[in-house]
């Protein structure tokens, strides 16, 4: 500061300016609890008689380099924001449960019965397509899993259930699954049979069942 | 108080009386009942709290109850029930102690009435205190613009191994699905609901809600989900009499969950 | 970090934590973008496995000395506040709360130094009965809240203070009150009957004053 503005600023202000430490406290105060970005005339509006704002803010800013928290520019106005690296830590994980929808329930229930089973296959049982991201579903969840191809034409993929599902369901196998005679007996079943319609097919099935887990 | 008796009070007083009175008037008003009135007084002895004499104290207040009553103020009664107690207190305080007597002696008794002064006074002092400490929005301040943590939500899914045996069967007998007809078809009765739980009940393995043991479809129609309830939970009695399960309920009107038993 | 302790943490995590310096800078970070006080758990659960924030707290703490904002423990809570001497810059921000009555006041001391405290202890103290809305206004506050019934005759409810209350008036415990320990010496904070009358029920309050603090 040269002579000349020192007098100056003896004119201006009756009192001393507090030591730019102080004035770099008061900017930092004043940058945390103001609701809106904060212009360098604010600042000097708010603090005592003969500060200087901009000196301040400048250690200010220096002060908070490689810090959690930065003092930023929002066009002619300063902020204190957190750090940009560090925004992963205002994100909260909330694990929420849900029961799986009918197809998807459904599903998985054809794909555990008759595994290994297309996709093909599966819509022949339930007798609707099933969405992609049915399947999409049970795969994240880690619940069924690609099996071996069929030798059939287009070597269609299989699915197949995991050690995973065996685990939440609380199975050994799933051979332990109740067969459809069972089902009936335990009153799963309400209706009759279709004439024709025997189990044949199903206790080939079973046999199927888990060729590729063993 | 009406005109008449200020015009009363003007002829009998003195200038020095009747400002007295006023001020006993406006007085009475400030004082948050008996005790601070008694905490206003002491502090007219100009000695510790804890050296007060209780028995100048209870003469004070005697006076000043008096007082009030020759201007016709008129007094809250709990400022008269604390007059014929300290009234009392004074005789205890003033007579030999009567050996006869089992009550407390008029020394704990006003060494009591100390304490709740003292007390009083301390926790003013102590409002006063804490009023005077630095509060947040007056004296320091909160972040301005506080940052919104930003809630990621994370969905797992769940079924039961009776969702999956229930899904199966729905799919296996979808062609062959007709509705069940009865003669009431509202109506469940309890031996169906017996005979359908004892096939389940093996694979029950689990706790699973006794709602999720109503025949398939049942749960839609509200008639005959009434009916299947009643029907289902009569028979889940019976079952567990017969110990074939384990019931159990979280409260009350919480859902009521079953198991099988184990042997 | 002595050699086990350093085991300990190698076996706790795969993963290596951030170095406490890192572990400042997120700790600062959250606390900056939180109006509210921040519990440890929550900083543990938002930062990555394997940190310290209680270490990375108390460095920070130190760091913030004789700065414009200060690190401040609320119960078992931390949050940033602006220095209490540089409130005079914050007109802007200053709220204008409603002036409590003295019945307020004192009724609010007497909780916060008696907790937990019933509404007939409150009347013994004060001498007079508080009315419904001084209690009510408290509430509103959120500087007073129910604590658990006393286990006495009619089992009437209690009042204790708030994490808002501690956080409104700068204190870290109800047990930094000014002047408690004092009071308690002096045994001005006792619940002492009227000789004469058996209040068997009274015995107890002591064990029960701070229960909630620690």
């Amino acid at each position: 500061m040269s002579d000349d503005q020192a007098e100056v600023a003896q004119e201006e202000s009756l009192f001393e300016a507090p030591p730019l430490a102080e004035q770099e406290r008061m900017v930092e105060a004043v940058l945390f609890a103001s609701a809106d970005p904060v212009s360098l005339t604010d600042l000097a509006a708010r603090m005592p008689h003969g500060c200087e704002p901009k000196a301040a803010l400048e250690q200010l800013q220096k002060r908070y380099e490689g810090r959690g928290v930065r003092v930023v520019r929002v066009g002619d106005n300063w902020a204190l924001r957190t750090a940009p690296d560090l925004g992963f830590l205002m994100q909260k994980e909330t694990v929420e449960t849900r029961k799986l929808s009918r197809a998807a329930i459904e599903t998985l229930a054809i794909i555990s019965y008759h595994q290994p089973c297309t996709r093909a296959e599966i819509e022949e049982i339930r007798g609707v397509s099933v969405s992609r991201g049915t399947l999409d579903q049970l795969m994240e969840l880690e619940w069924i899993r690609f099996g071996r191809r069929r030798m059939s034409p287009g070597r269609p993929v299989t699915y197949v259930v995991t050690a995973q599902f065996l685990d939440h369901f609380g199975l050994e196998s799933a051979r332990d699954l109740p067969g459809v005679k069972e089902l009936r007996a335990a009153g799963l079943l309400e209706s009759r049979p279709m004439p024709g319609l025997d189990e044949r097919d199903e206790e080939d099935d079973q046999d199927d069942l888990f060729e590729d887990e063993s | 108080m009406a005109d008449n008796d200020q015009f009363d009070l003007s002829d009998i007083l003195s200038v020095e009386d009747r400002l007295a009175a006023e001020a006993l008037i406006v007085d009475v008003d400030g004082f948050e009942g008996p005790l601070d009135l008694l905490l206003q007084l002491s502090r007219t002895q100009k000695v510790d709290l804890m050296k007060i004499s209780i028995l100048h104290l209870a003469q004070q207040y005697l006076i000043f109850v008096e007082k009030a009553k020759e201007l016709r103020i008129e007094l809250a009664a709990d400022y008269l029930v604390m007059a014929a107690w300290l009234a009392f207190l004074k005789s205890r305080l003033l007579l030999p102690p009567d050996p006869t007597d089992e009550g407390p002696s008029g020394e704990e008794l006003a060494a009591h009435l100390a304490f709740q002064l003292q007390r009083l006074e301390a926790m003013r002092d102590a409002a006063a205190k804490l009023m005077a400490r630095d509060q947040k929005g007056r004296d320091f301040f909160v972040r301005g613009i506080p940052e919104e943590v930003q809630r990621l939500r994370n969905v797992t899914y769940t079924a039961t191994l009776l969702d999956l045996m229930q899904a199966y069967a729905r799919v296996r007998t979808k062609d062959e699905f007709r509705p069940f007809v009865m003669d009431r078809e509202a109506i469940l009765s309890m031996e169906q609901a017996l005979e359908r739980m004892r096939g389940l009940i093996p694979f029950a393995v689990d706790w699973a809600d006794l709602s999720s043991y109503l025949p398939e479809g049942w749960e839609l129609d509200p008639k005959k989900r009434r009916s299947a309830t009643a029907a289902t939970f009569a028979a889940s009695l019976e079952l567990a009499k017969q110990g074939q399960i384990e019931l159990r309920q979280g409260g009350t009107f919480a859902p009521i969950q079953i198991k099988a038993r184990r042997r």
